[in-house]
């Protein structure tokens, strides 16, 4: 097996398209261990991280640009994300130890397609785009479209994501995510619910996306969810039917990390604590100037 | 010499439940061997995995251990740990 | 098959070594380098005793390319004391018992020291969360966060005075 | 520190000593089995079957051993063969499967190669032929009529009428006392209720490693970690039907065992790998193969019903346990018998115990193996007499505790105990009033175990500057050595930095037993007080000859030989006139040569009187009503010690056996699929707690000597784990209103009772 460690996205095209047995390489904290166990090696390791695009974390006046595989250390510690996107970068920070935070990465969470994966419903939640490159050029979709399965994703042979694009969420808006694991950390999400909610003057909500992770083969929308939510302040009853509409919305199965009937009930608990979180953070008087401060 | 012997409910299966005997030896062996002759089969019950008390110590490996006058000999399942 | 040629810098000192492709830095460093103090307590990157600290950042070993290392800098345990003379966290660990077995210890040193260089003065939570990526099945971790919280301190009052 | 009676005054036991092995253990310069290369090693990896239950057909090796870099290839066939009345069948049949296989992942076969992915790559090409049999793989499936038997040999020991067909039960042990029936008819309360538990691994951070080198002289020598090293060596000589002192074992720094490491799985594999090949032969456990392949505790079905009078009096209790070993026959239900109602007095009992087999890994000892779960059932069933009855939990077991002089459930009168210390200890911890938040909760708990003696050997041996070498047979789990340096320091009166302690090899130092049951500073602790006092003897006797008087007028003070005769006698001239009255160690070691050679002693004894150790528990846990989740923010444990050797490192053994128990409550388990194959062999999905789940560990050491042991000590490495369980579940209860049969406590399981208002899986 060779190793390769390409310094543009152009290169690493190349390399990927000249061998079928080519691997993209950027946290690996799967790929690693099944290759250490005995599992068929790829010919070539392609190593993104030494590609300044795939690592660089840039804002502007409307938007953020994130590399596929800036390490999520290095989105926990920017400043603008953590403002911008509170949940998002609580997201990021919930995957593994501070060894692996050094080394997962958006782009990685999102291309191995973990139904459990954490960043996802943050990034569906917030309306993340991805830049995808490939032989056939680079092109860009709504980060929803990547995983269409578990372990399965829309991306061809010799594609790869180089970054992802978030514009700057409105004045009074506010994204949160909370998920379930046994521990408290080192864990799997046994359900992961996402919020963001964008509320008017007087503390009603005006938009909401809410997603949900673990409880499907892929991110699940709950728009029932949000439509409950949408033209209402936060309350009680409100958040009944929220909690109500995500627990119907999932879909899970039972497996060793949990049942359907506890990842269906939960689902509802995590969607209406996370809709709480966001609303408060919304509604954060330095919130009105849409996530600058 | 004469002790006093109390044995642990599940080995009282040759003494028909019998919990206090007495036997003789100078040994912890010694007295294994008489109590076999008073209850046949008891030899074998007491021989393995088993362990005695005596005068409040845990004794494992009891067959020499010697015997002193007025002692009472208690007979338990042998312990493990990890 | 051919084997790639790495030098980087160990523990502050050049070093050159060959390994196979798919070789993790942790095999390299133990097999390769001879430095046995990172441990592989599960090779899946859950348990911690394999942490190094290469380019700055504290990572497990067991989940890196050997072959990644050219030209970095990397630090492991065995490179924590400065000749005689221990760092704080390792002098603290012994005065505060943090160790029984001490297969995990030289992994929760790493990330002790890393999360200090981060974090000159965590409170008992940030240490938790801080060393949550290590595993320790003896102590409880009582002993592991007080010796991190009594070098922290050491650090910061500079009677600990290192590197 | 609770000490409850006056304390012999001593100088350095009861310090808190820096380990002597730490500074190697800080620099990443202690060597553990996997640290160990020999040149000219091979690599080795097991082959090891994918089916729960199956028989062999055949095994072929050819396309292995073709294979390049291949240098040996073994089966079940190049081990001679065993016999099921063989005290250690079971053992060698688990170390390497010979016609049958009883669960996924025992050893089948063993590859040596050149490099690791030589043999990993030929270890694929073994080709196994199975008849997969149904496999059986809960209590209940093994107990069914029809149920498949695993092993045509086994008879159910202690069966009455003796076993005529063989069953998957391995032995039946019972105990009783008094009258059962009477004693239920006298109670005005009674509960019983039904618990079940899965099995959970030691989880030591360490994988099992060995090298092995095997000579052409047939002599055989082995670097591995383990918990005894003298039973590596029989046990390897067992399997491979060797004479014992053809194989020298060298013990590695261990990390951690915690029971796990009392038995072997790889060594006579690596000694006939290495044989054949005529290399050294290195294996490495993957943590796959470790959760797999090695011994988890048992699993467990356990009815517990308990009577008590209105006044708490408990007067009848009735305990039916199952516990499951996994492929082989093992102790667990008969220690359980033992354990299940020792802490309290109960006039009238029974017990029935049942070991059984299934078709899952061979169980191990882990810590105080079988009592945490008998704990869990006792302990919970009390906590709700007490509730019913409206009498405090502590009253409730302060009334009932044992004390010296009680009756053990075998029948014999207890010696001194600290039980009722311990609980006084938690009763007057500030934490046992302290108030509690919304959704938080407090249990209480109380655990015993027995503890063991065994055989132990050590050997001091003085040096020429004065000091003092301390060798034993017992691996150091955690920090034995600078108990073993302390007790000899205060023995030869030498600052305990002059004494080395070290872990001989079993050429080096006298038969030493396994380091378990709590025995390592209880009863080699006693081999190293034994051999200074008899070193201590020969230093008198040198000191005598230097000040040339009677021996009879020296006495041993504080590290000197000091003159107390009458002054006439030691007026000899050619004496050493300065050292008249008093002599140093070191002055006495300097003049060895002249005084009759080099200065050694041992100590070597079959150690009894270990004495049972209590603890007990108050732990307050957080439930999260949304989700289920238990997070524990307060824990005080308080244990009786005896005498504590070294306080930081018997702290340290209590704080760890909490943190396991913690896990085992409400997270470990080994989960399997329908056909037997574990789903969770690694540490994301079998979660021991990380530092995060747990809050500081309160070590409250009680100090109540035992009265066997010359400073007093109890072992203290198992006890802490045996209330853990029960505190949670009594906590879970306390904040919920809910309590849980069934572990794991996990958020499913915690939520679902929560669901159901209080009841749950089974009945409330």
């Amino acid at each position: 097996m060779r190793y390769a460690s390409p310094t543009t996205v152009a290169e690493a095209v190349d390399l990927l398209g000249s061998e079928p047995q080519a691997r993209v390489y950027a946290g690996a904290t799967d790929l690693i261990p099944q290759i250490r166990s005995g599992r068929p090696e790829p010919t070539v390791m392609v190593d993104l991280k030494h590609i300044a695009r795939l690592c660089a974390i840039a804002d502007s006046e409307t938007s953020f640009t994130v590399g596929a595989a800036a390490p999520t250390a290095d989105v926990c510690a920017h400043a603008g994300l953590v403002v911008a996107f509170p949940g998002l970068v609580e997201a990021s920070s919930l995957i593994g130890s501070d060894q692996i935070q050094n080394r997962s990465s958006w782009g990685g969470n999102l291309a191995n397609a973990s139904p459990a994966a954490d960043t996802p419903p943050s990034l569906v939640a917030n309306h993340a785009r991805v830049v995808i490159a490939g032989p056939g050029g680079e092109r860009t979709v709504g980060v929803e479209e990547v995983a269409i399965g578990p372990g399965q994703t829309s991306m061809s042979p010799g594609e790869f994501i180089v970054e992802f694009e978030l514009d700057r969420p409105p004045a009074r808006t506010a994204d949160a995510y909370l998920r379930m694991t046994p521990r408290t950390e080192m864990d799997i999400a046994v359900v992961g619910a996402a919020a963001r909610v964008t509320l008017d003057a007087e503390g009603r909500v005006t938009e909401a996306t809410i997603t949900l992770g673990a409880v499907a083969p892929t991110v699940v929308r709950a728009a029932d969810a949000e439509t409950a939510l949408v033209g209402n302040e936060p309350a009680d009853d409100v958040l009944d039917r929220v909690e109500a509409a995500a627990s119907a919305v999932a879909d899970p199965i039972d497996d060793k990390r949990g049942t359907v009937a506890y990842r269906r009930k939960v689902a509802g608990v995590l969607a209406r604590r996370a809709v709480v979180i966001a609303a408060q953070r919304a509604a954060e008087p330095q919130r009105g100037r849409g996530g600058q401060q | 010499m004469t002790v006093r012997v109390h044995l642990s409910s599940n080995l009282r299966g040759p003494t028909d439940g019998i919990a206090d005997i007495k036997g003789s030896g100078t040994t912890v062996g010694a007295l294994i061997d008489d109590l076999d002759h008073q209850y046949p089969g008891l030899g074998d019950t007491l021989r393995s995995g088993v362990s005695v008390v005596i005068d409040g110590l845990l004794i494992a490996h009891p067959q020499y251990h010697q015997l002193n006058d007025g002692v009472q000999v208690f007979f338990v399942p042998q312990s493990a740990g990890g | 098959m051919s084997r790639v040629h790495v030098t980087c810098t160990i523990n502050g000192d050049p070093v050159e070594f060959l390994c196979d492709g798919g070789q993790t830095l942790l095999d390299a460093l133990r097999d390769e380098v001879g430095l046995t103090g990172a441990k592989e307590g599960c090779g899946t990157g859950d348990c911690g005793t394999c942490s190094v600290v290469m380019d700055g950042r504290l990572l497990c070993s067991c989940l890196v390319l050997a072959a990644e290392a050219e030209g970095s800098i990397v630090s492991t345990v065995e490179g924590m004391a400065d000749g005689d003379d221990l760092h704080p966290l390792q002098q603290c660990f012994l005065e505060g018992a943090a160790l029984q077995c001490g297969i995990c210890t030289p992994g929760f040193l790493i990330a002790a020291k890393a999360l200090l260089d981060r974090n000159p003065d965590p409170t008992e939570t940030e240490v938790r969360y801080g060393l949550a990526g290590n595993l320790c099945r003896c102590t409880g971790y009582d002993k592991i966060v007080r010796s991190v919280m009594d070098a922290a301190k050491k650090i910061n009052a500079g009677t600990g005075d290192h590197h | 520190m609770t000490i409850t009676e006056p304390k012999p005054s001593y100088k350095y036991v009861g310090t808190r000593l820096v380990r002597p092995d730490g500074l190697e253990k800080v620099t990443g310069r202690a060597r553990f089995a996997a640290d160990l290369n020999i040149a000219g090693q091979l690599h080795a990896v097991v082959v090891r079957s994918p089916h729960a239950h199956a028989r062999i057909v055949s095994i072929d090796t050819s396309a292995a051993e073709a294979m390049p870099g291949v240098k040996s290839v073994i089966t079940g066939d190049d081990f001679p063969a065993v016999d099921s009345s063989h005290r250690q069948y079971d053992m060698c049949v688990n170390v390497i499967a010979r016609d049958k296989v009883f669960y996924e992942g025992h050893a089948v076969a063993a590859v040596a190669a050149a490099t690791l992915k030589q043999a990993q790559a030929a270890a694929a090409a073994v080709k196994v032929d199975y008849e997969v049999l149904p496999a059986v793989l809960t209590i209940d499936e093994a107990l069914a009529d029809n149920a498949p038997v695993l092993h045509s040999h086994m008879l159910t020991r202690g069966a009455e009428p003796p076993a005529e067909a063989a069953s998957n039960v391995a032995a039946v042990t019972r105990f009783s006392g008094g009258n059962i029936e009477a004693g239920f008819a006298e109670a005005d309360i009674v509960i019983e209720r039904e618990f079940s538990t899965k099995p959970v691994h030691q989880g030591y951070i360490e994988p099992h490693a060995c090298v092995a080198d095997t000579g052409q002289d047939g002599y055989a020598t082995i670097w591995c970690s383990s918990q005894g090293h003298f039973n590596v060596r029989s046990s390897t000589a067992t399997l491979l039907g060797w004479e014992t002192t053809r194989i020298k074992v060298m013990p590695a720094e261990i990390g951690g065992g915690f029971g796990g490491k009392t038995t072997i799985y790889l060594e006579p594999l690596a000694v006939a790998l290495s044989s054949q090949a005529g290399r050294p032969v290195k294996m490495v456990m993957t943590r796959s193969e470790v959760f797999r392949a090695t011994g988890p505790s048992p699993s467990t079905k356990i009815r517990v019903k308990l009577g008590a009078k209105k006044d708490g009096t408990l007067i009848a209790g009735d305990a039916y346990l199952v516990y499951s070993n996994g492929a082989y026959a093992g102790a667990g239900g008969m220690l359980g018998a033992m354990t299940v109602f020792e802490s309290y007095n109960i006039a009238n009992f029974g017990v029935e115990a049942l070991d059984v087999v299934m078709n899952t890994a061979r169980s191990a000892a882990y810590r105080a193996p079988a009592a945490p779960l008998t704990a869990f059932a006792t302990e919970t069933v009390l906590d709700e007499i007490a509730e019913k009855l409206g009498i405090e939990a502590m009253e409730l077991r302060l009334k009932n505790a044992v004390t010296e002089g009680d009756l053990s459930t075998m029948g014999f009168p207890l010696a001194r105990i600290g039980f009722v210390e311990c609980l006084e200890a938690i009763r007057s911890h500030p934490h046992f009033n302290a108030p509690l938040a919304p959704n938080q909760g407090r249990g209480l708990a109380a655990g015993y175990w027995f503890n063991i003696g065994e055989s132990s050997s050590a050997t001091v041996n003085l040096n020429e500057d004065g000091t003092a070498t301390v060798v034993t047979g017992s691996p150091d789990i955690g920090g034995s050595r600078a108990s073993m340096a302390l007790m000899a320091a205060e023995e030869l009166g030498i600052d305990p930095h002059d004494i080395r302690p070290v872990v001989g090899d079993t050429e080096a130092v006298g038969f030493t037993d396994v380091t378990e049951g709590s025995r390592a500073t209880f009863a080699t602790g006693m081999a190293v007080v034994q051999a200074c006092r008899n070193m201590v003897v020969e230093l008198r006797g040198r000191a005598a000859k230097m000040m040339e008087v009677e021996v009879d007028d020296i006495n041993w003070v504080d590290g000197h030989a000091v003159y107390v005769g009458n002054g006439d006698s030691a007026s000899g001239s050619s004496g050493d006139s300065a050292a008249k009255e008093s002599l140093s160690l070191a002055a006495i070691a300097r003049k060895a040569k002249r005084t009759g050679g080099p200065l050694t002693a041992t100590g070597s004894l079959e150690a009894h009187g270990a004495g049972p150790a209590f603890a007990v528990h108050l732990c307050d846990v957080e439930v999260d009503p949304g989700t289920g989740v238990v997070r524990i923010v307060r824990y005080t444990a308080a244990q009786d010690a005896g005498t504590a050797i070294h306080p930081s490192y018997v702290e340290g053994q209590i704080q760890g056996g909490v943190a396991q128990g913690v896990g085992w409550a409400l997270n470990e388990e080994y989960i399997y699929a329908p056909d037997g194959v574990m789903e969770n062999p690694g540490f994301l999905d079998y979660r021991v707690p990380v530092a995060s789940d747990l809050p500081m560990i309160d070590a409250v050491i009680v100090e109540v000597p035992n009265p066997a042991h010359p400073y007093g000590v109890r072992g203290v490495g198992e006890a802490g784990i045996v209330p853990p369980i029960p505190a949670v579940a009594n906590a879970i209860h306390s904040a919920t209103g809910c309590r849980i049969r069934d572990l794991p406590m996990s958020p499913v399981r915690v939520l679902e009772a929560i669901t159901a208002g209080g009841a749950s899986a089974n009945g409330s």
